[in-house]
């Protein structure tokens, strides 16, 4: 057992370090250093510029960097702290990977390029109003006539959808077998004919998820990933891929480093609150669980590298603890701002606005922060679905 | 000991549960809200036709003279409708103020016109760097012949912006940090040298920041002592959290009883979602937290008229800790029991949750009033306990 | 609304005090106070000392004092705090209330005075081990043959039966029926032919429970009580008392008490405990929970008083929430005690034992208060059935 | 980074849990624990030829040079057993002490006793005052000729019953609580002016409290410098605390195996208890303790060996806040998911119970680590990361 980073992997992060202050964009580093949003041009720009050795996560020979698991994980690490982290879409993580393991050649040679240079914009239309935490209770339809389905139905809680150019579906193929198993995976471009995207507005304040309806769209079947009615196989790839990169330390990480940020500009009864004993045991408990949860997820990645595929106790629960760990931690930057969260800064206001002066620009995100980070418990999979699967497919209960 | 309302006040609860249930649904606090000055003007009127302007003042200046219990009641059911309209800027904190702490001049001028919905305040308190301290006060005021000048920022001033009146905390002596040398001062939202910067909260309200620039105030317009203001403050600032806490219990009830209705009516996996042992606990996991709350909530209108400062800070500390716990558990829990929908704008849950986040900050959060019951020693409970049995003991060791 | 003790019940609590310094045994004050255990004898005594003007929480005419639920509340408050606080079994708060809503005229005329004497010690035989939480499930049988019932079968968790001249028991006497429908209520002697008690010994090293076994017993047909087959009602009417009583507001009080009384003797990196924020902090903490019980018991009461037998919501979370806030005050006097919480000194000894000098002699009860404490969120209906119940019978669900 | 173990620790793995399973049930506990001495002499034995003894030492002594991993894999297996054999006394405390401070003399003389079974040492290191401060020591040494003449209580000595010689921290220069002026002295058991008074412990071991009356220890009994031994002392506590972690890390793994076990067995209802969903979840929190008790116990066998001494404690005690927590968590679930039959002395899930809550119980508890890693300022990670930052923006300031 060498629970330390090898040299090798000592090397590597030196690497990363200088391709990020190599190819980096300063203007986007200064936005995401002050929590400012980017435009889509902006996170395309930035995408392409970490996407210069290949797409991270990707083997070779699609266009990736063919690079470890702890690798990716150091990687990862940087480019957050940096920071450089722009997120493309879903392409990287959740279709791309879907496309080179299941998809036929034509389908790999023309998305897999699209994706890893920037060009198409892929979001996720899994989630349906009436299904929720039952995903496989889907109603979207996809009836084939001839050379082409028809898509009828809608998806919600897609994110980003009124920036994409591509959204991956489940649709009904089938009505007459067990609901997981009329399931199928299509590709959409989200500006065929009859689909409509409509924002909603969630409680932080900004439009990060739409709902996308589908109205008569016609769809070739060329589009079909893998086979007619596999789908459900298909979208659990895909969700172990997402729940497995789900503990979220980074983002734990960096609001607990805002929070201490914060902590010592900020004095509680005349006193620095960075320096008040009580405060500093309410940080190192967060610290504590985030070591733990980062260890954890070390362990993860360490068994993957060896069995790839295989699922161990420690992996099932990444999700389920990260975004506990994730809340906690939004909690602490809440606590810290204190009474300053009060005003509610809209997105457009933000460039312009330099008050309250004694506070670092970000301090406007906070409450919101705190208000959205209550989805993470909910998205990819709710924490009582964690649990049922951990109970059954770990316990054994 | 009796927990049962009076007859007077089972018919003031009667009337503003009706009032609200007729005219303030969530669609109707959308309209509202959505349209300047951000609150219902003639929600204001109907609450002055109903007598709730004037529930807290003494009937020689047409008040009712209501207690803490008549203001739970108004508050527990404005909470139950997230009401936009200034009540706590108005009635509960600048009102308090000119109750305890004006001349009779003052009361005379002004709260005939706060009970006939004539006249909106409002209590400039906080400076970005006092946080929950309200003795933190740098903003001056120097005396100059039969003028106050007022110099500094004032920011959070909830509803300023429609004020006619603002009352503002200034220092007239001392150090930044002192509980002596602070003064009230009731000042023109039309001086000149006053600006008003307005901003949106984050649960909707309205509310200015102030700069003050050598704003002149007339003699008359000093809310009493003009060194001595504090106590007046602070005990309406208690008065103000046994409000909020009413009114976060409003939030409460209401945010437990749509989350239950959900429950009852959302399936999933073929069943309604509330027949899930694990949710049916949560549920009450919450009942319990509303159930807590609503004790506390009960024990700081008991003790908050009590004269003797350490026991009512005490019980209103300990209430806003409750509440504030409350406010994460009822919040967090109402929301993940929604799931997605919960954490959208056009459901009213997540409204409810950012409200009572937002209480939890007004006058102190949870931590803060937790260290201000850990200094005064707890509830006391515990020193009464000792006392009696040491003195028991005692007598008994005589007697042998 | 008036939230205050009126001035009749602060006279009440002045009268209660008086009684309490005429009355009690100064021995048993003293030993209680140091937290050294009773013999059955000396609880006799206690009791019948306490029960002087009658049993505080019967109606008059059975031998009770006639007292408010307040006056019940104020008594038991005073009591604890004096401390004069005995149970002489469970023939005050259960049987005896059983059987003067439900028994006839000759048992009352039997068994109330020789409980208001303190000369019968009842215990209560309701748990068997197959049934756990599912207390309906039991299967000790009674068949009745001419004048008496035969007993045979098996009780368990049963306090103090060790010391106890009564049994009163749930026996099954009708198996074709649905289990709640079959289940009668009956009284008896526990040195009848054929009961055997052997101990139980809990983790906290303690004898408190028993299991109690049937075999052949003869229990005569007038120790029935009520109707047979009912018993499940007089059962649940019995468990709906218990529950009621059981927010441990006293207990909890108690155990708040000693923490602070022993912080102020601690000291830990030099500075005396009970001075350092965080712990006063923690203690607050418990303070702000133990009072909310405390007026939700009120709460409770005040409405038990104005319309008897019905349940709020109120009064059904405190057993719930008692059980937590009892085990939080125990873990608090845990954390205070600290690593001398260490030696364990079996109770045999604890009376011939001055060490260690430093501590008050109710220290070495400390751990095994804690562990025992776990007990309370299972007895009485454990917190997963009273969630349960409140799920059911409060929130409809 | 390879969380594998290697051959070698594969095999001890495998040997001591077959030693384990096959002579270590709970029913050979019980045996064990009721006999004097209080645990299995045979076993002992085992444990000296199976080199469990033998594991932390260097080869020069008999030892086999094993780190913090090989102790660590030993350990959880013993928790696994709750065994109650004088392991950590002998082996990782007063051996560690040996290791770290004793002189060549010493450990040639010493070490291959212990390796060999042979010798049972202890480790005097608690006064009643001292609480979780390893530097408070009142427990004088003073020097008289060639002789140190040992003068106080120490109190909570664990094996100290059984030991043949006892490792004794006493004070040699400086006030109370200073952390220089601290020796350690290797004193016989039956050495005049020392006497022993015995004592079970809460969860089943046994220990001595030791009076010293001015007992004479000689020179070549001193372990180190004798005002230096605090940073020995420090250092071979935090060994022990890790060792502590991984046998708490045992006692979880077998607490979740059991009460799963229970919940798929016992029936309530009519069904098995574990079909549930609320003690479904429940199963599923103890193992989300369980398995960030396994990464921070990991964490601290990776840090322990840290020469840098703030990184090493500041691992060190975010560990044992770790298991302290879980103790809890999983100790209370555990019990709660078996109702009363957990509560039996003669059900095993009491005994795991206790064991952890002990263990929390030496060497700091779960708040005494926190307020220690608040006070080195977290686990650091946070000023890497900043300073990370604050590098990398300087560098792209000055490249524009």
């Amino acid at each position: 057992m060498d629970l330390m980073f090898t040299e090798g992997d000592r090397t590597f992060r030196e690497e990363v370090r200088k391709f990020l202050y190599d190819s980096t964009i300063p203007e986007i580093r200064r936005k995401l250093a002050e929590g400012l949003k980017l435009s889509k041009e902006e996170i395309a720009a930035g995408a392409r510029s970490l996407y210069k050795k290949g797409v991270p996560t990707w083997p070779q020979e699609y266009g990736g960097t063919g690079w470890t698991l702890v690798q990716q994980y150091i990687f990862e690490e940087e480019v957050r702290a940096f920071p450089a982290l722009v997120k493309f879409g879903s392409g990287e993580d959740l279709v791309g990977p879907v496309i080179y393991t299941f998809g036929n050649l034509a389908q790999k040679q023309y998305y897999l390029p699209r994706i890893a240079n920037a060009t198409d914009w892929w979001c996720q239309g899994f989630s349906e109003p009436g299904a929720g935490s039952d995903l496989a209770a889907l109603k979207t339809r996809a009836v084939r006539h001839g050379d082409h389905y028809v898509v009828d139905g809608q998806k919600t809680w897609t994110s980003s959808a009124h920036y994409a150019d591509w959204i991956f579906c489940l649709v009904r193929t089938n009505l007459d077998v067990k609901k997981q198993q009329g399931i199928s995976f299509l590709l959409i471009d989200i500006k065929s004919p009859g689909v409509t995207v409509r924002p909603i507005h969630l409680i932080d304040g900004g439009h990060e998820v739409s709902e996308v309806f589908f109205d008569n769209v016609h769809v070739p079947v060329e589009n079909l990933v893998g086979e007619e009615n596999k789908g459900w196989g298909y979208a659990k790839y895909l969700l172990s891929n997402e729940r497995f990169g789900d503990a979220g330390v980074g983002v734990s990480k960096e609001r607990m480093w805002r929070a201490l940020e914060l902590a010592a500009q900020t004095y509680v009864g005349g006193e620095r609150l960075a320096d008040q004993p009580s405060f500093r045991e309410k940080v190192a408990e967060l610290d504590v669980q985030l070591k733990a949860l980062e260890i954890t997820q070390l362990r993860a990645i360490a068994n993957a590298s060896k069995q790839q595929g295989a699922q161990d106790p420690a992996s099932s629960i990444l999700k389920l603890r990260g975004s506990e760990v994730e809340q906690a931690a939004a909690e602490l930057l809440m606590a810290v701002m204190g009474p300053n969260a009060l005003p509610y800064i809209p997105d457009e206001e933000l460039g312009s606005r330099n008050e309250p002066p004694v506070l670092p620009r970000w301090a406007a995100e906070i409450a919101p922060t705190y208000f959205y980070s209550r989805a993470a418990s909910i998205y990819s999979g709710s924490s009582e679905i964690q649990k049922n699967i951990i109970a059954k497919a770990i316990l054994g209960l | 000991m009796k927990f049962d309302l009076s007859e007077e006040q089972r018919l003031l609860t009667e009337s503003v549960e009706r009032l609200m249930l007729d005219s303030y649904g969530f669609g109707d606090r959308r309209k509202y809200g959505g349209e300047d000055p951000g609150f219902s003007e003639a929600m204001w009127e109907r609450y002055a036709e109903l007598g709730l302007l004037a529930l807290p003042f003494s009937e020689e200046y047409g008040g009712f003279s209501g207690g803490p219990v008549e203001t739970m009641i108004v508050m527990e059911a404005f909470g139950k409708s997230l009401i936009l309209e200034p009540y706590l800027a108005t009635v509960v904190l600048a009102g308090g103020l000119l109750r305890r702490g004006g001349n009779e001049a003052q009361k005379t001028e002004l709260i005939p016109l706060i009970v006939n919905g004539r006249a909106k305040l409002a209590f400039a308190y906080a400076e970005s760097q006092s946080r929950y301290d309200l003795f933190h006060v740098e903003t001056q005021a120097k005396k100059q012949g039969t003028f106050w000048a007022l110099s500094g920022v004032k920011t959070r001033v909830l509803h300023g912006d429609v004020a006619d009146k603002i009352i503002v905390s200034a220092r007239t002596a001392g150090g930044t940090r002192d509980k002596n040398g602070i003064g009230l001062f009731l000042v023109d939202v039309h001086a000149p040298g006053l600006t008003r910067r307005p901003f949106l909260t984050q649960d909707g309200l309205r509310g200015v920041e102030i700069a003050l620039g050598n704003v002149r105030v007339d003699e008359s317009n000093l809310i009493g002592d003009p060194e001595g203001a504090f106590p007046v403050i602070s005990r309406v600032a208690d008065e103000a959290v046994t409000a909020l806490c009413a009114e976060a219990l409003g939030c409460f009830t209401k945010m437990q009883a749509i989350t239950l209705g959900y429950l009852k009516t959302r399936e999933q996996f073929g069943t309604k979602i509330g027949s899930f042992q694990v949710l049916q606990h949560r549920a009450v996991d919450m009942l319990v937290e509303l159930e807590q709350s609503r004790s506390m909530t009960l024990y700081a209108a008991m003790m908050v008229g009590e004269d003797n400062t350490i026991e009512r800070e005490r019980a209103v500390s300990a209430a806003k800790v409750q509440i504030g716990r409350s406010s994460k558990a009822i919040g967090h829990q109402s929301i993940q029991l929604h799931g997605g929908i919960g954490m959208t704008m056009e459901y009213s849950i997540g409204h409810y949750f950012k409200r009572v986040v937002m209480i939890d900050m007004l006058f102190g959060d949870a931590d803060h009033h937790l260290r201000r019951l850990a200094a005064l020693g707890g509830l006391g409970a515990v020193d009464s306990y000792r006392s009696h049995r040491t003195m028991v003991a005692t007598n008994m060791t005589t007697a042998r």
